[in-house]
């Protein structure tokens, strides 16, 4: 059952905090990445006072959605780190109805 | 999909939507490129509003590039020209005052009868820019309308696009191929009803197609393939999205495909991967193809063309392996004096691996229903003697053999400047911007062009050519304001005008009014839908769904049926016989045509004349090499250059890409303006810092003009400031005439500071008389002078 | 039931379709984005391959075209995206068609 | 989640084997990494640190962790670390040393000490430490008990200004501590069912982004987690934070003006009635004083000072006001500004004029766990009353007489360094700070004081600029990892475990330990850390009954019961009656301990000394106003530079922000070094373009060195280079002594190019005496002089 990455990035506050533990728990050398925060904005939003401001953690190619972790009981590190908790590893189906159930929110499958 | 919405109107060509009305019907340049999409029009009261990709249409199936979904923003830009144009202040000036189109159509007809009488028909010169409207509209009015044999492309250094590679094909093969990405089919990738199967393997050859949507070609449709299973190699100095996405991705140095093109045939012929049945029944020359490439090691290629052995090795036996393999190549292979050579090679690999004409290989093609009206359209109404005058005709491949007939356009330039062999007294340019675009060297073909007596500009809006040279300038319709009709392979199209085109004209249009005026007898039609009818009725093979317009916009498009292995089947010799159109009947590896023209008749390399190999003085002054002209999802060459335009938006100005290394060692930021400078002269664009270029490689952008700029001499729209093509050469072109370097130079870079950028190009060029540069009698090239004294 | 964006960002190339589309579909000024592309990359990975991937991320102004699927269309990012690498469907569906292959992602915008 | 669930398992195991790594369940705190005390796991390797995990069964951080403490190992086991005390060898700043033994070490210190009891009194010692490192009491203990003196502060910070100001008014005002309810006084975290949390309906963000500077004991992640439970948010902050972009309303506000946005908020909510009389009547004190004080606080004035529209300012008040719970979570800015203690008091008055006073998700009363309340007057009571009233600074009650946190005032110590007034001071102990690098305004006088000092002791993680500047004796620190020990701030006690060993480290309690048996044996009845950790467990935690091994190898955290309301059910004051201990038993809006001791008893605000409005000529020169010291997630102050660690490649240079308009107006691009600059000095950053800042405001890192530069001075790790201190005053605190104006000067700015960057800051402090300043005697601060000859 192929496995999936929901980010509920409203809450992402881009602390690179997934992106260290990915690399810590992968052994990745320095300037390589398991997931990789993207940015969108600053961006006033046209006559309003709002900003447009998210943060978008992707998985990279290296990304084995934590294999051996899970084998050991374990959560995928980046989701077992992130200070929001918005970061959630599981079956595609149990998180496909979690992703329905609020909007600004991803599911990723990095491998079939 | 829910597309409900497109199947309830599946059969239908105009519909209303609200106060909407949608037209189902396709676009052509101009705006956005050749590649004749299928669009919905969403027009309100006779006004574009919205352009939707038509799902039913087989050729982009309802998608589209952002160039024709911004395409109102700029058919409704208040900056087009709208009225018929005479200069009233100097050139330069940008003094106009608006007439009729009668007027016009009288100043012209005098001038022209003028010339006749004094000069002769051949005195008229008439350009257009790259496939806009139709492009073999304007070649019949040079013919049929100006009686002139000179027609060319606008000051395109040796016709360097398409021309060479099309010129070696037909006489290497006697037909066209292209990859095969099931276009030719209407129900498209279909493995079930037709006998197309996907390409194991996809070469982007110099071709950055999702970008550029090249000559008929969209790019997507790679991506289309990769999605049912092809791998890719990719042939690019730079790191494109496909090279990222290649098994192999060879950095080639600029201007040396052809050495890599004969070290993996080397390869390929060592390792015995060729296809041996279709080598021996289908080849003539391959021992001989095979000798010349004999010393083209791959470790030798590694040194000419900066790229690793075994990456070429492994390369070429990926290719040769595949059972089918289509090669999409693009123009880096026409912009080298080695043009013609390199295009024979590249054709050599598909042949040798019997990747032709082949489910997922490249494919002959031919234009639907044998619709071939190109360059040459109106050309048998000349007389001989005429005929024989035209430009460049010393150059066998392009004036006898016909292959793309069209004069010379460098032999032009130098007519007007020595008026040898005659004198050029007028010239009339169709969508085309040289001096901002194709013109290389744009400082020689300004001052030449400010020469010419009479200069008719016809264009979508005011350029920097038209402010520069023209005495008149007429408005051009855009796409959705003309009734056309045109195929460009396949299938055949029709365009519907949708909205009110006012005082602007279509080429068909204007070349009518003004063949009405000078030769009626050959313009047996009022106006561009009575031209259409024609066309579909004589100029089309009797297959052909409809032979009228009215017929036409029904169907909207109509695929000609297609069969594979032509050659085996008798499809494609006029004598019925198997084989193909070459003297051999055989794809003539050694190409006896160039044999007997005085050509070499096989490929071999040939550096750059600015290269650190050819010239390492040169080299020590000037040490990175040049390549020009990459392509941007958001412009279509000069086009789109408004600044409030989305296109500008996206990318607001000239980028210049250099290594990471390259731009540190001189002291060079990302978003530093820059100046590119060589022995000809200089530009400035801004350094954009690239992780996967070599070192010694600078990627620079074309077709920059400034719409927002002051319009006026000396600025001209600022249109010499970013213009690479002051570093470009005329009148270097290969030996069979086509092929020029635009996209292998030597050029350094250092940043622009207060001293070094008080004279802007612009200036130096209109007031200062271009850079200092004296004219080289002996070959009309331009000796190397002091660069400039900026 | 909530809709999604499906994004096959294998075949993303970044080419600004979705996004000008979105800008002439919502009628949105310069600098207004209903959908963004952001970019991975390039960046060298060790075994001489190169990480590069676009993926067009909704903004807080997608409302995923709710007018234009009344009148049975898809969004417009998804009508124009020329490497058909976007699909548009219930969550329920798109959850399906996301399991079938690595390299994908569902966005749910809004609900 | 997972079938097999790894963390159940080993629920409520201390430690345990995972293949051949030993997993040590603990807490850590800083260095490395700050002082919030998450729980985590420890994997080692025979002996070594390989990873470190969050610990999921840990209330605190619930398993998360930030990037600081997940890099851990790469500081640990970092190779620069020096493992042996080492004795100067060659010159101050020559960076030549001898590893010498610990004993050696002690000799030298036991030595001296014992010589300045001699010739001089224990007060000519002073001993400092940063921000909370190891614990913060062993240092004070040491400095009263071992040394004898009381003369105990922190690193050169002046006027305290990080935390102690907002202490000392929270404490004066209300008898005890307030922080925003995010349930972490609870072991089951956001549980309404079992415990009586309810999720703040609103939070302010004041001056505080959490999320980056995880700040006092507050996990920015509980934020979130309240966000995620409905929290709505108002944020106050110079530049758009991420909390800002997801809050209702922004208050943009001018740097150093938030005591006049707080006023005026309290302005709307007596005029339109919109507090809580109930709470007002019943438990605060000095109410009509207040409303009369910010009557002329209109929110239209407080628009002009602070930059920000009024409309939101009133909105702001009426939601806080409106919200039936809200808590608020303020950071640095407050104590940051010589108004520090009376905005302190504003913003304490806004929670207890809306009632939010230890309700559920307002502002709770907090209290160390069990009663443990060793911190820096830990061992106070062993010096002599004589002693005692010898602390410099003692002229400032708040500091002293009223105990609220007694240390002694560090811009007198600097004073008394300079002029021997009140007395000499002749050797100075530094723990894990590094002033001239971080906490130190004024770095370069800072730095000339400190090198006439006879003895000093630097005890740090690194050999740091601090250390080769003045260091006559370096002791290098244990790390978190490396240490047996205990903590509370707030809640919960937590253990920390030892589990590996760096050289011949040791801890703070180990190395206090050994010299107080030296010098006070009588003091320091334990023999090492662990026995120290149970003694303070045993004594000085009155209700935790067990000792080292119970906590930090059984319970690991213990939370204490936890009640709302505590004042009204007699829990607060010493008499057990209901109310606060204050003098009034009330929330005193009207300050009566500040007017007994001659200071403004109700908050107040004035300008900057150095703001536009306050000193326009200054704001001629220097048109820009200055914040400095923003947080990143990257560093823990000036932790985490050395550049192999994931930190730099994060955030590789120190960068300064700056509206787009603001740096085109300059020709500054993204990237471009410039330097900053005042009357007292500059230094230069890069330039990061903020598209949500103020044109008006700059925005700058603090806390920069560089350990790849060369150590020795001149260069000193380049410390002086990109160092905002060059620019702060010293000696300028509010009336209390507490106070500096850190986040709010004036600068100006321009590019680096090589002519301004011929001579660097570090060469012209350490080489042309500093920035040359002539010292004012009269209050002991800084003329403004010459700024430099750079």
């Amino acid at each position: 059952m192929a496995k999936a990455l929901m980010i509920d990035y409203e809450y992402c506050t881009g602390c690179h905090t997934c992106e260290v533990a990915c690399r810590k728990s992968l052994g990745l050398d320095s300037g390589q990445f398991g997931i990789h925060i993207l940015k969108d904005g600053p961006r006033q939003i046209e006559g309003t006072k709002k900003w447009e401001l998210n943060y978008l953690p992707v998985p990279t190619s290296l990304c084995d959605l934590c294999a051996e972790r899970s084998e050991k009981g374990m959560d995928a590190s980046c989701a077992h780190h992130c200070p929001t908790h918005c970061l959630v590893v599981g079956n595609v189906e149990d998180l496909a109805i979690e992703v329905g159930k609020k909007a600004n929110r991803a599911l990723f499958v990095p491998l079939a | 999909m829910t597309t409900d919405y497109y199947k309830k109107h599946w059969d239908e060509v105009e519909w209303q939507d609200g106060d909407y009305t949608v037209t189902r019907t396709t676009a052509w340049s101009a705006p956005g490129c050749h590649d004749g999409c299928g669009v919905l029009y969403y027009t309100k009261d006779g006004k574009l509003e919205k352009v939707e990709g038509d799902p039913k249409n087989p050729f982009n199936r309802g998608s589209l590039c952002m160039r024709c979904v911004m395409m109102p923003e700029v058919v409704n830009n208040p900056e087009r020209l709208k009225k018929p144009l005479k200069r009233v202040g100097e050139r330069g000036e940008n003094k106009w005052e608006e007439i009729s189109i009668d007027e016009a159509l009288d100043i012209i007809e005098e001038k022209v009868r003028a010339i006749w009488r004094d000069y002769g028909p051949e005195s008229i010169a008439v350009h257009i820019g790259t496939g806009r409207d139709n492009n073999d509209v304007i070649p019949r009015m040079a013919y049929c309308a100006f009686g002139t044999p000179n027609f060319s492309m606008g000051y395109l250094a040796g016709d360097s696009c398409f021309c060479p590679r099309s010129a070696s094909m037909a006489s290497t093969n006697g037909d066209f191929m292209i990859a095969d990405m099931s276009q030719q089919f209407e129900n498209r990738y279909d493995e079930k009803s037709t006998e197309w199967r996907c390409p194991e393997v996809i070469v982007n050859w110099g071709c950055n197609a999702v970008v550029s949507n090249s000559d008929n070609f969209f790019g997507h449709w790679i991506v289309d393939c990769m999605q049912r299973g092809a791998k890719m190699i990719t042939i690019d100095p730079g790191l494109t999205w496909l090279a990222a996405r290649s098994d192999y991705w060879l950095r080639v140095r600029p201007g040396t495909d052809c050495a890599l093109a004969m070290a993996m045939i080397h390869v390929i012929a060592e390792e015995g991967l060729e296809d041996k049945d279709f080598v021996s029944k289908w080849c003539y020359g391959f021992d001989e193809l095979v000798e010349r490439c004999e010393p083209w090691t791959p470790e030798r290629a590694a040194e000419v063309c900066w790229v690793d052995a075994d990456k070429i090795r492994e390369a070429a036996r990926m290719y040769a392996n595949a059972n089918n393999a289509a090669i999409q190549w693009g123009l880096k292979v026409d912009q080298t004096t080695n043009a013609t050579a390199t295009a024979n090679a590249i054709n050599a690999l598909w042949t040798i691996t019997g990747n032709v004409d082949v489910p997922g290989g490249n494919i002959i093609i031919r234009n639907a229903f044998s619709q071939n009206l190109s360059y040459g359209y109106g050309w048998h109404s000349l007389s001989p003697e005429v005929q024989a005058k035209r430009l460049g005709s010393e150059f066998p491949l392009m004036s006898r053999a016909g292959y793309s007939s069209s004069a010379h356009a460098d032999s032009v330039l130098k007519a007007i400047e020595t008026s040898e062999p005659y004198p050029i007294r007028m010239v009339w340019m169709s969508a085309t911007n040289p001096i901002a675009n194709m013109g290389a060297d744009a400082p020689r073909l300004y001052r030449a062009l400010k020469t010419v007596d009479f200069v008719v500009v016809h264009d979508v809006s005011l350029t920097p050519t038209a402010v520069a040279f023209a005495d008149l300038v007429i408005p051009a319709a855009m796409s959705p304001e003309r009734n056309s009709q045109r195929c460009w392979w396949v299938p055949h199209r029709t365009m519907k005008k949708v909205c009110d085109s006012g005082e602007c004209y279509s080429d068909t249009n204007i070349a009518t009014l003004v063949g009405r005026r000078l030769k009626p007898e050959n313009w047996p039609w009022e106006d561009e839908v009575g031209w259409i009818n024609n066309i579909l009725s004589t100029e089309s093979d009797e297959k052909i769904p409809y032979r009228n317009f009215e017929d036409a916009c029904k169907q909207v498009w109509a695929y000609p049926e297609f069969q594979y292995r032509k050659y085996e089947k008798g499809l494609l010799r006029f004598d019925g016989q198997p084989g193909f159109n070459t003297p051999t009947g055989r794809i003539e590896l050694f190409n006896t045509n160039m044999m007997l023209w005085g050509y070499d008749p096989l490929p071999e390399h040939k550096e750059p004349s600015c290269s650190p190999v050819s010239n390492p003085e040169l080299a020590e002054k000037y040490p990175l090499v040049l390549t020009t002209g990459a392509r941007s999802f958001e412009f279509f060459h000069s086009e789109q250059r408004h600044a409030h335009l989305t296109s500008r938006e996206l990318h607001p100005q000239p980028k210049v890409e250099m290594s990471v290394k390259a731009a540190a060692d001189r002291g060079i930021k990302e978003g530093d303006w820059v100046w590119i400078e060589n022995q000809r002269g200089r530009c400035r664009q801004i350094a954009t810092i690239s992780l996967a270029l070599d070192d010694r490689v600078v990627r620079a952008e074309h077709g920059w003009w400034f719409p927002e700029a002051e319009a006026a001499e000396p600025n001209l729209f600022g249109v010499f400031n970013s213009n690479i093509n002051n570093l470009t050469p005329q009148c270097e072109n290969g030996d069979t005439g086509f092929g020029a370097p635009y996209a292998n130079q030597l050029c350094e870079i250092y940043k622009c500071t207060e001293e070094n950028s008080q004279d802007l190009p612009s200036t130096h060029v209109t007031r200062k008389d271009g850079y200092s540069k004296e004219m080289d009698e002996t070959n009309g090239d331009v000796k190397v002078g002091v660069v400039y004294n900026g | 039931m909530a809709n999604a964006l499906l994004i096959d960002y294998e075949y993303c190339t970044g080419c600004h379709a979705c996004e000008v589309s979105c800008k002439k579909e919502k009628n949105l000024a310069r600098g207004q984005w209903g959908i963004k592309i952001l970019t991975d990359g390039p960046r060298e990975l060790p075994d001489d391959k190169w990480e590069f991937n676009n993926i067009p991320m909704p903004t807080s102004l997608c409302d995923l075209c709710a007018e234009r699927l009344e009148s049975g269309k898809d969004p417009s990012c998804v009508h124009n995206c020329p490497a058909n690498c976007m699909q548009f469907g219930t969550v329920e569906e798109m959850s399906k068609e996301v399991a079938k292959k690595g390299n994908r992602v569902i966005f749910v915008p809004v609900v | 989640m997972a079938e097999k669930d790894y963390f159940a398992e080993h629920r409520g195991q201390f430690q345990w084997e995972d293949g051949d790594y030993t997993v040590t369940r603990t807490t850590v705190w800083s260095g490395p990494g700050c002082h919030d005390g998450c729980g985590v796991l420890y994997y080692t390797k025979d002996g070594k640190l390989e990873k470190v995990e969050g610990d999921p069964d840990c209330a605190y951080n619930q398993g998360t962790l930030c990037m600081r403490c997940l890099e851990m190992p790469e500081v640990v086991n970092n190779p620069r670390r020096p493992s042996k005390p080492l004795k100067r060898a060659g010159e101050r700043g020559e960076d030549k040393w001898d590893e010498i033994t610990w004993d050696e070490a002690y000799d030298i210190i036991e030595a001296k000490v014992r010589e300045i009891w001699r010739d001089y009194a224990p007060e000519s010692i002073a001993c400092m430490i940063g921000t909370g490192r190891a614990n913060c009491w062993q240092i004070p203990y040491m400095c009263y008990s071992a040394f004898g003196s009381p003369n105990f502060c922190l690193g050169f910070l002046s006027g305290e200004s990080c935390f102690q100001p907002r202490s000392a008014a929270m404490a004066s005002m209300s008898g005890d501590f307030f922080i925003a309810d995010c349930s972490q006084q609870f072991e089951s975290r956001y549980d309404e069912e079992n415990t009586e949390w309810r999720c703040p309906e609103l939070i302010i963000n004041w001056g505080c982004n959490a999320v980056e500077s995880n700040s006092d004991n507050f996990y920015g992640g509980w934020i979130v987690d309240c966000m995620q439970r409905g929290s709505k948010m108002i944020t106050v902050d110079p530049s758009l934070t991420w909390l800002a972009s997801r809050s209702e309303i922004w208050l943009r506000l001018r740097p150093g003006t938030d005591g006049a946005l707080a006023m005026a908020m309290l302005n709307v909510m007596i005029k339109e009635d919109i507090y809580d009389h109930d709470f007002v009547e019943k438990w605060c004190y000095g109410f009509d004083e207040l409303a009369e004080r910010v009557k002329e606080w209109t929110p239209a004035r407080a628009a002009e000072i602070c930059w920000v529209d009024e409309a939101d300012i009133v909105a702001a008040a009426r939601m806080y006001a409106g919200a039936k719970n809200a808590a608020m979570q303020w950071g640095l800015p407050i104590d940051q500004a010589v108004m520090g203690i009376p905005t302190a008091q504003a913003l304490n008055a806004l929670w207890a004029l809306t009632g939010n006073i230890d309700n559920p998700g307002g502002n709770i009363v907090i209290r160390n766990a069990f009663d443990q309340n060793v911190s820096y007057n830990y061992g106070y009571n062993n010096l002599p009353a004589e002693v005692q009233a010898k602390r410099i600074g003692a002229e400032y009650p708040l500091m002293s007489k009223a105990g609220f946190s007694s240390t002694a005032h560090s811009d007198s110590i600097l004073q008394a360094i300079e002029t021997g007034k009140p007395y000499p001071i002749r050797m100075l102990w530094l723990t894990s700070t590094n002033p001239i690098a971080n906490m130190a305004s004024d770095a370069p006088r800072v730095y000339r004081a400190l090198k006439t000092l006879d003895f000093v002791v630097v005890n740090d993680l690194f050999l740091t600029p601090t250390a080769v500047a003045f260091a006559d004796l370096f002791l290098p620190a244990a790390m978190s990892p490396e240490r047996d020990m205990q903590r509370v701030w707030w809640v919960p006690l937590r253990g920390m475990k030892k589990v590996c060993q760096y050289g011949e480290c040791k801890s703070d309690d180990t190395i206090v330990t050994e010299i107080g048996k030296r010098l006070h044996p009588e003091n320091f009845p334990w023999n090492n850390d662990q026995e120290w950790t149970d003694n303070i467990l045993r004594t000085e935690t009155p209700g935790y009954d067990g000792g080292y091994h119970e906590l930090v190898e059984r319970d690991i955290w213990v939370y204490p019961g936890f009640q709302y309301y505590k004042h009204e059910k007699g829990l607060l004051r010493a008499d057990g009656q209901p109310g606060f201990s204050t003098p009034s038993g009330r929330i005193e809006l009207w300050n009566t301990v500040f007017s007994l001791w001659g200071y403004d008893p109700l908050p107040d605000w004035a300008e900057p000394s150095n703001s536009p409005y306050s000193s326009p000529e200054l704001y001629e020169k220097y048109p820009f106003v200055l914040t400095t010291g923003a947080r990143h997630i990257e560093f823990f102050h000036s932790e985490h530079r050395q550049p192999e660690l994931t930190s730099r490649e994060l955030y590789p240079d120190p960068c300064f922000e700056m509206s787009p308009k603001s740096a085109a107006d300059l020709d500054i691009k993204e990237g471009d070094w410039c330097w900053l600059e005042n009357h007292r000095g500059r230094c230069r950053q890069k330039l990061r373009i903020n598209p949500t800042l103020d044109d008006r405001v700059v925005r700058a890192d603090h806390g920069w060195w560089f350990p790849e530069k060369d150590a020795a001075e001149p260069s000193l790790y380049g410390v002086f280079d990109s160092n905002i201190n060059n620019l702060l005053p010293q000696c300028e605190n509010g009336v209390t002594g507490y106070g500096a104006p850190y986040k709010n000067q004036l600068c100006k700015v321009y590019k680096c190019t090589e002519e301004n960057s011929k001579e660097m800051p570090s060469i012209c402090v350490s080489t042309k005496d500093g920035y040359s300043k002539a010292m004012d005697e009269s209050n002991g601060d800084v003329k403004v002089g010459a700024i430099y000859n750079g």
